[in-house]
């Protein structure tokens, strides 16, 4: 049902770990099936520089998860702003019906991590 | 691994249906010859079954499967006993056959019990006993949890079911072949078989009514099974369903032992390499086959994908649930934490699982879970 | 001869099969290889099932055999509509599967309004529309009589059904194969199919939904089938029933004429060689392969059975229904004399039927009816 | 589903026919399923000596019809009356229990025959 896509990014994601002193951190849950996310970005001059995920969630949310970390490197944090859950999916290659959900965590915690930079920035 | 699931047609089995497939194509209802031929290779397989679960033929009804089996128990019931009661009483870890079927049941006018299970899945007989009411029509209680492989105290609840005058019901898909089932000794009024989880073929399955037990059918139409059963039958699929219950009935006990023995290697193995599992179902009273394990900090269906690209199936929740996004209702009813019944991966051994395969489990099983722990924001390591 | 009852599996069909049986064992709805193997087949199935009736594949449901997907239309569209009404639209000619249901239903608070047939089988339009109310919910007409092979209007039906926006269901089990069947032109909203009509095994059938046309499932359970009819697929029988649905596409209208030039043969035959016969049914209206005939002064078993002795199958009324000792009411409907309705006599053909064969039952016929009819008390002679 | 020996009196059925002038003849229809058989009888010093029978009905109504043809022949007018259906379908080794009621029509149309023979007798 998945995608050669999908499997590749499943059984070697890439981008996997923590950032220590991560510039910016994003955290999800999945409310419909309580899979978690979690997001730590690296950003110098506007631009993402890393990016490294944890995920406790089914092979799509892995294999998003390591899709959106690739997709994201090297983009503006404005540019990274306007990545959507179907692009993450369309890059691969689609994903089955019942698990486009799935899809939702991996630009929401992006996105979430962003926030987190900026506030931090707003605040320090 | 994941014979809970379904199992694979065995061959002997196979051989038996083509001649059915090839030659004899009559519809076993009809007069003429070719539909002679057929109908006295509908009525062997009738014995067949009956043997298996001590019955006499004539209170077999094949049906398409376990599903259709479990909503005929139920609906026939409802139906044919409207007169007399509207309270069914089940457990909380049915199948969903059973569960939605009662969920159906109860937008129409039933009302239905949901007894609760304890942490290793087991009910409380005297709760069931208690909710017992003047309007109680019907006990459903699955004979082994297609999840978790706990049995239920069949035999005990068979007889609080006489004490009442209550009809019972058991889903017994999982256990038969598995253990010796004596519908007799058990007590049942009505159980239900399911082919492809013995060895038959997907698409055929059986019902057993006990004689003098009034059922209005689920499918209408010709006289075929009776009455009970319109529908020409699956002639081929009966024949193989009949053979397989001839042959789960064979050595039964050497297998399950033999099953038993593997799947407590493999329980064993597993709670030694790994730490932070937790094994869900009851620690005695469990299908000889099956072991539900919770791993930590790893949802289930990653860790199947991983099994998967190694040639090893299993299943998280049950096979027939994975469509749904909930976690397992088994799980929940026995109170395991959200997390951990994420995390539950069920390990159903068969006829063709053998030692070697337990052992390569065992081998590849620790590299995974470390990897997929490492990837999890849940894991505290 | 008798291929209305059942058809020979086909050898590719079954080959088809073979490999489900063999190899590829998992369950189409599991997530981990063995399952994925066969969901693949079982949607290209659905794919060949949809094109043949040109539905889209999302509207195939598949069922066990034609006697569940004519509950499952009629129980499922009367839970499914209980609050816009409770009445039901059939005729008196429909297979027992609806009869029967319809009956259920009528013990359950459903009105049914059973149309009357005339001599040769047909309803009147004007009397359906007549029939329509408020409360009218379905109309249950079947595409081709099993019996006698009359043919009902079905577009005519379906504008009718449109018009009073009254949802329509078709038993079009001795329809599909035999004359070109399309959903979409027919106006038809449910629409029933059996496999081993056309050359699939027993045991599987399907039905086609409309998009949006709510329904309540007959079998509660799993999540199969978008949540329509629960129960463990029947893989093989499945992919056997899709190609031979492709197969019955090719040449569709090549086969039917060649079909309904031997039974104008055989029914020429049987008129010019044997006095004091009446061919029941449309003469023009009717399923291309079926010839149904009264004998008078005989008794339709003991013709069955001497054909049954020179290796002839035919039937006398339907196969279903031959366990009952009624004349058929497809003749009593039709105004059929009780004794020329037992002496009915129904000959279907088939793809294997061949020149041969017509000329062989033209042969054997004449003395076969002599000696009965020397047998007979009713025969003036 | 029929024994060999149903098969054998339904396709080479013994005694089919009438007696002209016959001494006795009866008549019964089996309400069940609206088959008929017609009994003729030739008796002698109270001696069954001729029996033949017309039957419009199953195999089942033919194999018995030709098998109590068979059972009466040479049989004492009481003796006949003793024969029961059930003596009939035992003699052909029995019927399926959906046929069973077909064999009331054999013995039935006996004792009407010889019924039928004793009035006239009486009334002659
Ligand atoms: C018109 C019609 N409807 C329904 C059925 C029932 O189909 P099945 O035998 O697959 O249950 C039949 C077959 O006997 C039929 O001829
Ligand atoms: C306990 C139990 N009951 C019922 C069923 C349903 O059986 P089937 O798949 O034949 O419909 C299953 C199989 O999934 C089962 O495990
Ligand atoms: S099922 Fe939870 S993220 Fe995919
Ligand atoms: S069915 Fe009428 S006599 Fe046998």
């Amino acid at each position: 049902m998945y995608t050669e896509k999908v499997m590749d990014h499943f059984s070697n994601p890439r981008n996997v770990g923590e950032i220590e002193n991560a510039d910016g951190v994003g955290e999800v849950g999945n409310a419909s099936c309580g899979d978690i996310m979690k997001i730590f970005l690296k950003v110098e001059d506007n631009i993402i520089k890393d990016v490294k995920f944890k995920t406790f969630g089914c092979g799509a949310a892995i294999a998003t998860s390591s899709m959106v970390t690739e997709m994201a490197i090297g983009k503006t944090l404005d540019e990274a702003m306007e990545l959507t859950n179907a692009a993450v999916a369309d890059a691969l290659d689609g994903l089955p019906a019942n698990k486009m959900h799935c899809s939702n965590l991996a630009a929401d915690a992006l996105h979430e991590a962003i926030k987190n930079y900026k506030e931090k920035q707003g605040a320090g | 691994m994941d014979y809970n699931a379904t199992t694979p047609l065995r061959p002997e089995v196979l051989e038996a249906m083509l001649p059915f497939y090839r030659e004899h194509f009559g519809n076993p209802s009809s007069v003429h010859w070719a539909g002679r031929m057929v109908s006295g290779a509908v009525e062997k397989a009738r014995e067949q079954v009956a043997r298996l679960i001590n019955a006499s033929p004539a209170e077999i009804v094949f049906t398409s499967c376990g599903s259709e089996g479990d909503n005929l128990a139920l609906k026939g019931t409802v139906e044919a006993l409207k007169d007399k009661g509207n309270h069914i009483i089940t457990t909380a870890v049915e199948h969903p056959a059973v569960l939605n079927t009662c969920e159906f049941l109860e937008k129409n006018g039933c009302e239905v019990t949901y007894l609760p299970v304890d942490a290793e899945g087991m009910i409380d007989l005297a709760q069931l006993e208690a909710a017992i009411t003047e309007k109680t029509i019907l006990i459903s209680a699955m004979w082994g949890n297609n999840e978790t492989g706990t049995i239920f105290p069949i035999k005990e609840i068979g007889a609080i079911a006489r004490k009442y005058k209550v009809r019972f019901h058991t889903d017994a898909v999982q256990a038969v072949g598995k253990l010796p089932v004596d519908v007799q000794k058990a007590g049942v009024d009505l159980l239900v078989i399911s082919g492809h989880k013995i060895g038959a073929p997907k698409g055929v399955g059986a019902i057993y009514i006990r004689r003098g037990a009034r059922m209005v059918p689920l499918i209408h139409g010709g006289h075929q099974e009776r009455n009970r059963r319109a529908g020409t039958h699956n002639v081929a699929g009966i024949v193989g369903l009949g053979l397989a219950c001839e042959l789960a009935g064979r050595h039964l006990e050497e297998n399950a032992a033999r099953l038993k023995a593997l799947r407590d290697k493999l329980e064993r193995g597993i709670v030694e390499r790994i730490p932070e599992v937790k094994v869900n179902g009851h620690p005695t009273r469990r299908l000889p086959n099956t072991l539900n394990v919770s791993f930590a900090y790893i949802e289930g269906e990653s860790l199947l994908l991983n099994f998967d690209m190694k040639g090893v199936a299993a299943s998280s929740g049950s096979a027939c649930t994975s469509g749904s996004l909930e976690p397992s209702h088994v799980m929940g009813a026995m109170g395991v934490d959200i997390a951990l019944a994420h995390s539950s991966t069920r390990f159903s051994l068969g006829p063709d699982s053998s030692e070697e395969d337990v052992d390569y489990i065992l081998e590849i099983l620790p590299p995974i879970v470390a990897r997929l722990r490492e990837m999890s924001p849940l894991y505290p390591g």
